[in-house]
């Protein structure tokens, strides 16, 4: 069963083409890490895939169902939860609050419970009245993973969840994601943190400029310095 | 002289909860999609007319129109998003600000045309003889508007921050996309704030139609008063408008009453100059947590 | 410009519009008197139908254009129908374009102004230097009327000088002695004419006031009258509009100062104020007319014509100004007529210095306005007022008010 | 593009008013007065252009202004005895006076406070003029004498149409030399975009003052011309909903040219007289005329009559495009190796913090004389942060910043030009609605008010100076291969071209650094190694440092000849690309800890 269809995806701001004719798929519980440097379009990708940014051409489809024209509030209802890169909490909301508000996007599919999401994320449990403005860096990110699994979601678009955040706590939230992709979420890991996308991911698209540049199994992407070639281009010369 | 100073308070009060409800609504659609609404008391003096309509030309109940009046002014202020706010939603401010002021215009003279006269009479809901407290006076109406307004406006700031669909509202309005993400929809949430609104809008109307009458005038009188309150209180604060309204209320009266009758205009404005410089967040700003 | 082509088309687009509208508009000159013709008599008039002052402008078109009608169903003046040309201005600047259209355009015989008072004064202004026939019908400042000039009539509405002594003799009826005065008076142009003149006369006589003021379409006169309460006023002579007069009133109920004689200016003596205090009763002002709407046989006759006129009835009509312009048109075409026909301005200017006692029932029309007189020194056709006070609820003319 | 102007094209407007003063002289008693007052109003138009259109700024207090006008010269002429003349220069300068006091807190907002803060000023001022009863007569208004000229009694219909005309004509050139000029071009820019602005030396609060003070000046001088036209003045006739009613005029007629003014001003005075048979519905019809256009023809009339004269008229878009000769297109690519020993910029120390997250840790950084210095590093690294310390937009909390040996703390953005630091921005900053021609000479610095206001006439006459720096642009865009859109507007460019403009803007004041943020993101792979050799030939040509803030690595490698590299605040490592990025350091802050090994 595949669970996201992307088909000639192009975005663009303006001018700027961000991203170019991107095709990819990932199978139901699957994980798929999207790598690449900064700048080479994967934060656009994923937010055209949720509707965040407007597609200039291109298909996505959900579980078979063509959701390129709906918006992200629709999309989300779908079960197709992101978690982005800048988390885009509400930070006059306490952490149940926010947690609360999520599940409006669980729609006619049952939310989860709170408790489950306190269980992933004891911390949060004991922040619970706490306002997200006032988290720290780590937390709020737990907060914003949480956030997208109220919905109780079948994909789970991540968005640099390493990104600013201390070795200690990308620890505790790999294991968190691990946790989430046994309970057959599937998942779409955008990274640039080698590290982490091999502990998480068994597939590997790399985006370079736009384009898709390299695809295949994960190991094959450390083993042949893929990324290296991508991300320094080639400096012998 | 301590009657004196209590008269003019309860009437600056009378005023203030008016204000305050004026500044609310206003409030609300800024806080929820970031327009200030400039016809805003226009919507009010359309449902000053509306509670004319019922009351007055219908003969019908005075609940009648607190309840019919604020549902249409409702409606009528979702469709103006609709037609006119979303296609201009990519739009910059100037252009928002521009567009509102002159809906605003363009309602007035639309009222103006279909009803000319300079005033329509709008009996008050209660009559009767006051109640005197030691030379102190207060008529059932006005104790009447002093606390359905208040309370509307209470109710609405805890519909706000504790109902769900002001969960929504305060969702877009702390961040756009994490509220998207959440399955809220841009498109519903900024029409039903658009309603409620105006439905503020509508029943500041119908507070205010007995203690006014209906007039073009009126919405003018609104819009100044409001925008004056929300901006003192804090622009993005649902209770600082109701405080700021208060506020308003009471100082534009003892001014009236102790510096000058013709300067009471003045007054407001020249508080309004000195929040600006000095405060632009306001006098009651919501409390803003740290490190986001 | 960035083309030159562009800026020619802008160029040639812009001065063709300009010169295209005025060249359409302005009619070859004719050697006739201007606004007679073989079958018609045109009438100009200016007033405001938009913006706050067509409450003044809208019931004087109305009412000029019931009093026309009227004539020429009976076969006009003159064997002429009158043709009523009737122009919205507002501003000064904009009754003063109004009044050039008219009368250098349009070619009327006679003007009428019905717009408030700084857009008629502009616009006075400019037909003393042109010779016009005019007559204000509304405007109250002393303005207008200096300097005096031949071609300038005035008609129901008395100078302030007048106004203000009937209003101070109004406290003073039903054997009534105010202790002290007070004066509520708006800030805008006519309240501001009447409160010099009633200041003037409350000095002559001696009399101790206070003055209190407040700002157009206020609402709130809680301040105002605690200041008269505390000075133990019992007579307030309020100047301003009907919607502002009554929320002051309501309000001093609410204060508990009931004891308060109120005597309200003209403009503020209207129907619409009652539902507004509720209890009105025993609240006087004077009228510009001798009896109110509803009164009289003849003004209920008058009412249910505007009504046909109009469709429907705006609430608080019909007001002083519909019976001004009522009777005003009717003066206007006794004034023709009584040229012995020689319609010609100079002809008309004698004949109007002339008038005595003129008005609708010369002409076959309701008799609802005071007759007004001229003579060549003195061009205000009236100085009558109708002292009214509110009985069960409803106006009612109790004395006329002679000129002192 | 050839280097000769469209000589006449500055002098339509007033051109256009003196036709109508002509042409209406030969017009009746009615149409002269609705022109000499629908003239008042183009004036009026054009004044707000300046403000609204170019500056941006919304004003209720138009009416206010205009009063202040009238007032100052029918009372300096009733109470004082001034002739009319100096009554008027009184009034223009009262209008000035007006102006700039609204700007003292009119410049610290935008929108709906702004909108806010005039209708303060509007009231505040008509209450005042109603309350001085002893001089201004109050609210029952007051009779403005018949003025003279010079012992010629201005009386008649022609009389007035002609003072109003010739004085409204010269206003209107001086308003359009203004808004055709430099002074014009930076109040865009200002209103455009702050912070190039800023980087350029055109103060934004001294823009916007100034806006407010020619286009209040102007109102006024209207409102003292209009005066004796209008016989009375009365506090009413200049309230807020005139305000409102003037606010439409360049919204109409077309906020960014003086044509737009003067069409909406003329337009919206004089269509009233044509609407007097539906005068009932005149008000409602403005307003609705109003929304219509802000939300389907954001140009106004002007924008429509100009889509509507290309269908008419062919456009020669070619006229004239006579390319300067070719420079020697000679890239160099093994440029010389900078002379080390010559430190240009010095970073020492440098530390920033955000609450809890300390953005940049100690910082050191060097670019030497006619350098490429490279800062790379993964997102959240604080690249930008440091570079937004160098460039002046941020303050660090700590550290020292030299260049050329002078230290570059408190140094506001906007000066930094006038030691020759320029930049580029990560998101394109080139003013939209400028040409190309003037983004670039707007980069030549000497930016300050008066001078652009001096500037403006200089070029109005096409003299040497303006001569001098088109050439000097020309040059520029030249350099970088824009010279063929130098009158395109910016805004029509390709993402390239506008890296490319906004590299011109940044070589024409022949700095000795530039700043470049993100000089290829976005840019088409296709455009990144023409935007390489580009700044290879400049630097170059020109000995021009740069100092590149970049997320393309391969990009960055082959352009520069040292690099530093960051990662969570701190400078991790430092060399010539090929040694950095071979790295084991560098590979561990992109890759993680393993790939290290």
């Amino acid at each position: 069963m595949i669970a996201l269809r992307v088909t000639d995806l192009r975005v663009a701001y303006g001018q700027v083409v961000a991203v170019h004719d991107l095709s990819l798929t990932i199978e139901a519980g699957d994980a798929l890490v999207l790598l690449g440097p900064n700048g080479a379009g994967k934060t656009s990708a994923v937010e055209a895939i949720v509707g965040l940014l407007p597609k200039r051409r291109g298909k996505v489809e959900f579980f078979g169902e063509d959701i390129s024209a709906m918006n992200t509030s629709a999309i989300v209802r779908k079960g197709l939860a992101l978690v982005p890169q800048w988390r885009e909490l509400f930070p006059t909301f306490s952490v149940e609050e926010t947690l609360i508000a999520a599940t409006t996007a669980a729609d006619k599919r049952e939310p989860k419970s709170l408790e489950s999401i306190y269980d992933l994320f004891p911390v949060l449990q004991a922040r619970r009245q706490q306002l997200a403005g006032s988290l720290s860096g780590g937390e709020q990110q737990m907060l914003a993973i949480g956030r997208a699994l109220v919905a109780n979601p079948k994909l789970l678009l991540l968005d640099e969840p390493s990104s600013g955040l201390a070795s200690g706590v990308m620890r505790t939230l790999i294991q968190a994601i691990k946790r989430i992709r046994q309970s057959g979420v599937a998942i779409l890991l955008v990274e640039q943190n080698m590290e982490i996308a091999r502990s998480v991911g068994d597939r590997c698209c790399m985006l370079a400029a736009g384009t898709l540049a390299w695809q295949g199994p994960m190991q094959e992407a450390i083993k042949h310095d893929e990324a290296a070639r991508i991300y320094f281009g080639d400096t012998r010369a | 002289m301590l009657a004196e100073l209590g008269n003019i308070l309860i009437a600056g009060i009378k005023f203030g909860a008016i204000y305050a409800l004026a500044a609310l609504g206003l409030v609300v659609i800024h806080k929820a999609t970031k327009t200030v609404n400039f016809a805003h008391g226009a919507f009010a003096m359309l449902g000053a007319f509306g509670s004319f309509l019922i009351v007055v030309h219908w003969q019908g109940p005075y609940w009648l129109a607190y309840l019919l009046v604020p549902i249409l002014i409702g409606i009528i202020a979702a469709l103006i998003e609709f037609l006119i706010l979303r296609p201009l939603r990519r739009a910059d401010m100037f252009t928002v600000v521009i567009a509102t002021v002159f809906l605003g215009i363009a309602l007035g003279e639309a009222f103006r045309l279909i009803y000319n006269t300079e005033l329509l009479a709008v009996p008050g809901m209660f009559v009767g003889a006051p109640f005197v407290v030691s030379r102190v006076f207060v008529t059932k109406e006005t104790l009447w508007v002093i606390a359905g307004a208040l309370v509307t406006a209470l109710a609405c700031v805890m519909l706000f921050h504790h109902g769900k669909i002001g969960r929504g509202m305060r969702a877009m309005a702390s961040n756009v996309r994490g509220a998207q993400l959440c399955g809220y929809s841009v498109d519903r949430v900024y029409m039903f704030a658009w309603f409620l609104g105006g439905a503020l809008a509508g029943l500041t109307g119908v507070f205010v139609a007995p203690i006014t009458g209906v007039s073009v005038e009126l919405s003018i009188a609104v819009i100044t008063a409001g925008f004056v309150a929300g901006v003192i209180g804090g622009f993005d604060s649902l209770r600082g408008a109701i405080l700021g309204g208060l506020l308003l209320g009471v100082v534009e009266s003892l001014a009236a009453a102790y510096v000058s009758s013709a300067m009471k205009n003045c007054v407001s404005f020249i508080l309004l100059f000195f929040v600006l410089m000095w405060r632009p967040e306001g006098l009651f700003p919501e409390r803003v947590a740290r490190r986001v | 410009m960035r083309h030159p082509s562009f800026h020619h088309l802008m160029t040639f687009t812009f001065s063709a519009l300009v010169g295209f509208g005025f060249v359409m508009n302005s009619p070859l000159a004719r050697a006739q008197e201007p606004g007679i013709s073989a079958t018609e008599i045109t009438v100009g008039a200016i007033g405001a139908l938009t913006g706050p002052l067509a409450f003044i402008g809208t019931p004087g078109r109305d009412g000029l254009t019931l009093a026309f009608n009227e004539i020429n169903e009976r076969g006009g003046v003159c064997g002429r129908k009158i043709r009523l040309q009737y122009e919205h201005a507002s501003s000064p600047a904009e009754s003063i374009a109004a009044v050039k259209k008219l009368v250098e355009q349009d070619k009327i015989f006679v003007l009428i102004l019905a717009s408030g008072s700084t857009g008629a004064a502009a616009a006075a202004d400019y037909v003393r230097e042109v010779g016009v026939p005019t007559y204000n019908l509304y405007g109250s400042t002393p303005i207008i009327r200096k300097p005096f000039s031949k071609n300038v009539y005035h008609g129901a509405i008395v100078p302030v000088e007048v106004a203000s002594l009937g209003l101070i003799s109004m406290f003073y009826d039903g054997g009534n002695a105010p202790k002290k005065f007070g004066v509520l008076a708006g800030t805008y142009a006519f309240p501001q004419a009447t409160l010099k003149a009633v200041e003037e006369a409350l000095k002559v006589k001696n009399i101790n006031y206070i003055v209190e003021q407040f700002d157009q379409t206020a609402r709130d006169y809680t301040s105002q009258l605690v200041s008269f309460s505390r000075q133990q006023v019992d007579a307030v002579l309020f100047l301003g509009s009907f919607s502002e007069a009554g929320f002051a009133i309501k309000q001093s109920r609410e204060l508990g100062m009931s004891q308060i004689r109120w005597v309200l200016d003209g403009s503020a003596v209207s129907r619409a104020i009652i539902p507004i205090i509720g209890d009105a009763n025993g609240i006087r002002g004077y009228f510009n007319t001798p009896a109110f709407p509803g009164q009289t046989e003849a003004v209920r006759e008058f009412e249910s014509r505007l009504k046909t006129l109009l469709g429907s009835m705006p609430q608080g009509r019909p007001n002083n100004y519909d019976i001004i312009g009522y009777g005003s048109a009717y003066v206007v075409a006794l004034a023709a007529k009584s040229t012995g026909c020689q319609l010609t301005r100079a002809k008309l200017l004698d004949a109007w210095s002339n008038l005595k006692n003129a008005g609708p029932t010369q002409l076959g029309g309701l008799d609802i306005t005071f007759p007004e007189s001229f003579t060549p020194a003195d061009h205000q056709g009236n100085y009558r007022l109708g002292a009214a006070i509110v009985k069960n609820g409803v106006w009612e003319v109790y004395r006329v008010l002679e000129k002192p | 593009m050839s280097d000769k102007r469209f000589g006449f094209a500055g002098l339509g407007p007033t051109v256009f008013i003196l036709i109508c003063l002509v042409a209406g002289l030969a017009l009746d008693s009615y149409p002269k007065y609705v022109l000499a007052i629908t003239i008042i109003s183009m004036v009026i138009g054009v004044a707000l252009v300046v403000l609204v259109g170019l500056g941006r700024c919304i004003t209720l207090a138009s009416g206010s202004v205009m009063a202040i006008g009238a007032y100052a010269a029918t009372l300096s002429m009733v109470h004082l005895g001034v002739p009319y003349a100096a009554a008027l220069l009184l009034a223009i300068l009262a209008g000035a006076a007006a102006g700039w006091l609204i700007a003292l807190p009119g410049t610290r907002f935008r929108g709906h406070n702004l909108a806010m803060v005039t209708l303060v000023f509007q009231s505040v001022c008509i209450i005042l003029i109603r309350e001085a009863k002893w001089l201004t007569g109050g609210a029952e208004g007051i009779r403005v004498p018949p003025p003279s000229i010079m012992g010629w009694r201005i009386a008649s219909d022609s009389d007035f149409l002609i003072v109003i005309g010739v004085l409204s004509a010269l206003i209107v050139l001086l308003m359009t030399i203004l808004v055709r000029g430099p002074f014009g071009k930076n109040l865009q820019a200002a209103a455009g975009n702050e912070v190039a602005a800023e980087t350029f030396g055109v103060s934004v609060p001294g823009y916007l003052t100034a806006a407010f003070v020619v286009s209040s000046a102007a109102i006024a001088f209207a409102g003292a011309l209009a005066a004796p036209r209008i016989r009375i003045l009365d506090p009413d006739s200049f309230g807020v909903l005139p305000s409102i009613s003037m606010l439409a005029y360049p919204i109409v007629g077309g906020m960014y040219s003086v044509w737009g003014g003067l069409l909406g001003g003329g337009g919206l005075r004089v269509l009233p007289e044509f609407l007097r048979p539906v005068a009932d519905y005149q008000e409602l019809f403005f307003a609705g005329l109003v929304i219509v256009v802000v939300m389907f023809f954001p140009g106004g009339l002007v924008e429509l009559l100009r889509r509507g004269s290309a269908l008419v008229f062919v456009r020669d878009a070619k006229r004239g495009s006579a390319p300067i000769p070719a420079a020697a297109a000679s890239p160099i690519a093994a440029a010389a190796e900078a002379d080390a020993s010559q430190v240009l910029l010095r970073v020492e120390g440098v530390d920033k913090h955000f609450d809890a997250l300390h953005a940049v840790n100690s910082a050191n950084l060097m670019v030497p004389v006619a350098g490429i210095h490279g800062l790379i590093g993964p997102n959240g690294a604080g690249k930008t942060s440091l570079f937004n310390i160098i460039s002046g937009f941020l303050e660090a909390d700590q550290g020292r910043i030299e260049f050329g040996g002078t230290s570059l703390l408190n140094l506001r953005a906007r000066d930094r030009i006038r030691l020759g630091i320029t930049r580029t921005f990560q998101h394109v900053a080139v003013f939209g609605q400028l040409s190309c021609l003037d983004n670039v000479i707007i980069g030549r610095g000497r930016n300050a008010v008066f001078h652009s206001m001096q500037q403006s006439f200089e070029y109005f006459i096409d003299g040497p100076g303006a001569v001098a720096a088109r050439r000097e642009a020309l040059v520029a865009l030249q350099a970088v291969g824009l010279v063929d859109q130098a009158h395109s507007l910016a805004a029509a460019l390709s993402l390239g071209d506008q890296r490319r403009l906004e590299i011109a803007r940044a070589i024409i004041s022949e700095p000795k650094l530039i700043l470049l943020d993100e000089p290829v993101s976005g840019v088409s792979e296709s455009e990144v190694e023409g935007l390489r050799q580009l700044l290879l030939r400049i630097n170059a040509e020109r000995n021009i440092a740069m100092l590149v803030v970049e997320h393309n690595i391969p990009f960055v490698a082959k352009l520069c000849r040292t690099m530093s590299v960051m990662g969570a605040g701190r400078i991790v490592a430092e060399g010539r690309p090929a040694e950095v990025i071979a790295m084991p350091a560098v590979r561990q802050l992109y890759f993680g800890e393993e790939s290290a090994a």
